[in-house]
């Protein structure tokens, strides 16, 4: 029930949802075979840290919610320490059934995506 | 308290109908099949609600057959009408209810053919379609009146026309028009009518087949000989007793109604129509094509399943369906919107708004506002190349 | 006002029955399909009332199946198993109800393979009878708990043993057993259990199927895939809530119910065991082998038409039933009395007192001093040679 | 409704049951073919008059209304006149369906067998 309940109030509240208030350092984008939920991971960084991640999200609300979590983990931590998060952290925080794990997928690629972005 | 706007799923019971129910309950403990004097008063409020259902359908009551719902009375139509024919043929329609097209695809699987026809952009078949599907040893015709998502209204009697020149029994599913538009089972040519009470003020689980005499049916629940042995089971008084109250209180509505319904819905959509991209997928120009309580939009650009959870869960809550909570990816986007042609991601992105006699002018007002909004908010979520209306 | 004793055609619906179905009418008005708040609320309901329903019978409330009586639970049973198996053969028993009866002759029509088993003289079956009619090809036992004409009690647990050791699927009709006998689906090794609301206290039109988990059924009523695709139809709330509640209630006065009723049921027949020849269908002496609301007599050399109508009619008015108020002339006298051997004449002259929660002492003198006297009327009226019982 | 009133009360309520208060000049009986039905008529004769008609009868409620009502008729008439009373009088006052004029026969030839033995 309380997973129910976070991931209603991170679909309904996202606390992490992208804005123009700064300029980003990094933006990774990926999406689902079938095109029907894209998400894009924004990250701002200085010294080696990450001060603040962002997305846009396009799909169902499990989506949103990943996103919105994934963020929130990865404010105020290093690079070095923010590779160490797992997908499996989220499918735990969330209880992702089997048919909404494609969402933790999406948002970690994302990811991936922004920091082979940042590093080129 | 959500606003309830889904009025087509099921509208609540009115609240004579359940001092009624209340009455008979409590005053009629008997069987109606015992030929004592508890069961014949018994017998005697359910002819009187047959009288009453008979009425709004321009029927007479001893051809009215009492089952749990539209969905059995569907079942009991067409498994009825075709295990009495030993088999056959049956043309019906793409963008039937479940209830029609499951019970076709079972009957499909006992070498029963079944010709689906397609429908135009508004959802409308057309009566030379029907008169040209009809084969040698087509035994029904299966055609909605209302289709529940869209409210488009199918022109039965012309359809009727077709069957009557044809000598091929016409079975109609009035679910969604009882008590919204006229029904006349002489005037339009039907020989088997399936009916619901729940979606007209009625109680669930309350539903009837009008069958015209003469129409050869094989009974599908099979014991106690009830109803002339066409459906076995002890008739259900009270359920029986409100739905005929809801269609006595609907007749006399019948003139104030559909109008009322129809000039919030049209409110409703002036409001809607201010989001950008919105398309409308019921027939709100010519309000003789579209049944007067529903009206059902599509917003592309923004996921139907993130928009119906953000309708749902937000607040004020709202209480309206999808024509399918599924996603365009997995295909299983409403069978009715594509049957119309709407691709599968205008299709997931499709949202029923069905209005009762209850809805008031201020729900209207707040449900549109609450949509807006939301579509606002998932739009700004979405990633920058979604921003704008697909 | 009649004297009410036939309670196993229909029981009064319990007044707390009425007050809970009334609430829920008035306040969940949504379709426990629908996703939003109002449907979850309505879906809740639901949900306690599967629980009350499945604490009556020791089982679990996702594995109950809701359907409009005990009628159509018997159909969805009987057809279901056998159409998921695509035929066999069936084991019944000649004395069972017509629901059950007329479903297998309709399997038969179709290939089916039904032997139905004969009674002894008290009407009950034997479980090594069961036992040696089991085929290799047996998909199905299907065995009423309590006989609804003479309350004989079929031993159950017996024959569930009989079968689970065979590995066959054992139905079991609990109509006229449920809230009066113990009913455990567990200890009583039974694989699907029909039951119906208003035969205690609960509201006619209702019912269910229970259904032991992995049992292979095929759906028979199709549409829109509720219950899990086992029944389609939209779920009729404040039905199934009245059900529930009845149970709720009967499961408080298990301890008490069923022996108020069986002295109830001994003055009855002590009363009127005094009428000249009157035989008792009924077990009264063992109180094992009899439901305890249930009192069938036969009167030789009363025609059972007059001795019907002649209480039916006459003041006090009674409300009973005949076994069958058919002449035994037409060879159409209960089928249950002649399968335990009873002549067509007596079986003919039968009578069913059956009782309920609301039962009185009074009632009973009253209706049995009326039976006595229109016995005796009609004895003084028939000629010399019948004046003394046959 | 009538008629239907009339049955009823014939059965439940004979007045020409048979009585042991006179003694009775001739008896009749019949039964239908698969003996369910039984009729007796009796007849009390003074001067060629019917004095008074009385029935036994076992059968269905039908069988008694219809005895009731042919003793109603023979009581006073003549024998002459009597012999014109036609099983069409009762079937149209009773309202008799298809499958009860059995019953309108079986009290007519009790009558027939009265007065066979009452010419012997
Ligand atoms: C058009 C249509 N047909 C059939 C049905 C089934 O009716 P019921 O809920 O009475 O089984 C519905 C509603 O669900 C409907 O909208
Ligand atoms: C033993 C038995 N089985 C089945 C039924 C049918 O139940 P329902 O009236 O709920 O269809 C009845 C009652 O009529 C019954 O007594």
């Amino acid at each position: 029930m309380a997973a129910a309940d976070e991931r209603l109030r991170r679909f309904l509240q996202p606390d992490h949802a992208l804005h123009a208030r700064r300029t980003w350092q990094a933006r990774g984008a990926a999406d689902t075979p079938g095109a029907d939920a894209l998400c894009e991971i924004y990250l701002a960084i200085a010294d080696e840290q990450i001060v603040e991640a962002a997305f846009a999200a396009y799909g169902p609300p499990i989506v949103v919610a990943c996103a919105d979590w994934l963020c929130e983990q990865l404010g105020g931590r290093t690079i070095a320490v923010m590779r160490g998060l797992s997908e499996a952290d989220l499918q735990a925080a969330l209880a992702l059934a089997a048919e909404e794990r494609y969402a933790g997928m999406l948002v970690f690629d994302a990811l991936q995506d922004a920091l082979a972005n940042l590093e080129t | 308290m959500a606003i309830y706007l889904d009025h087509a799923a099921s509208t609540p019971v009115r609240p004579e109908v359940i001092e009624h129910m209340g009455a008979v309950m409590s005053e009629q403990g008997a069987n109606p099949a015992s030929a004592h004097q508890p069961g014949r008063h018994a017998g005697a409020v359910v002819a009187a609600a047959a009288a009453a259902v008979a009425a709004l359908i321009g029927a007479a009551p001893e051809d009215i057959i009492w089952t749990s719902g539209a969905t059995e009375a569907i079942n009991l139509a067409l498994k009825g009408v075709l295990e009495f024919h030993g088999g056959g043929h049956v043309v019906s329609v793409a963008s039937e209810h479940r209830a029609t097209l499951d019970t076709l695809s079972w009957l499909e699987r006992r070498g029963v053919r079944v010709t689906r026809l397609g429908v135009d952009a508004a959802g409308r078949v057309d009566a030379s379609a029907v008169a040209a599907a009809i084969e040698a040893d087509t035994r029904c015709v299966s055609i909605m009146h209302v289709n529940n998502e869209t409210g488009v209204v199918q022109d039965i009697a012309a359809i009727g026309a077709v069957c009557a020149e044809h000598c091929v029994a016409l079975h109609v599913d009035a679910a969604q028009s009882l008590g919204k538009l006229d029904l006349d089972v002489a005037r339009m040519h039907i020989d088997l009518l399936s009916l619901s009470a729940h979606k007209m003020g009625g109680p669930q689980g309350a539903g009837a087949l009008w069958l015209r005499p003469r129409i050869g049916l094989a009974a599908q629940i099979h014991g106690g000989g009830q109803q002339g042995n066409r459906r076995s089971g002890t008739l259900a008084v009270a359920q029986v007793a409100g739905f005929g109250c809801a269609c006595s209180l609907a007749q006399a509505e019948m003139a104030a109604l559909p109008a009322q319904l129809r000039a919030l819905r049209q409110r409703l959509w002036q409001e809607l129509a201010v989001i950008d991209g919105v398309l409308c997928n019921s027939p709100v120009q010519d309000s003789e094509l579209g049944a007067p309580h529903i009206l059902n939009i599509s917003v592309p650009g923004v996921h139907g399943a993130a928009l119906l959870t953000g309708l749902l869960e937000g607040t004020p809550a709202l209480a309206v369906s999808a024509g399918s909570a599924c996603s365009a990816a997995r295909a299983e986007s409403s069978h009715v919107l594509r049957a119309m042609g709407r691709t599968p991601a205008v299709a997931a992105a499709s949202l029923r708004f069905s209005l009762g006699r209850t809805t008031t002018k201020n729900d209207i007002e707040l449900a549109a506002a609450r949509t807006r909004t939301e579509v606002a908010r998932l739009r700004a979520l979405a990633p920058r190349q979604l921003a704008v209306p697909a």
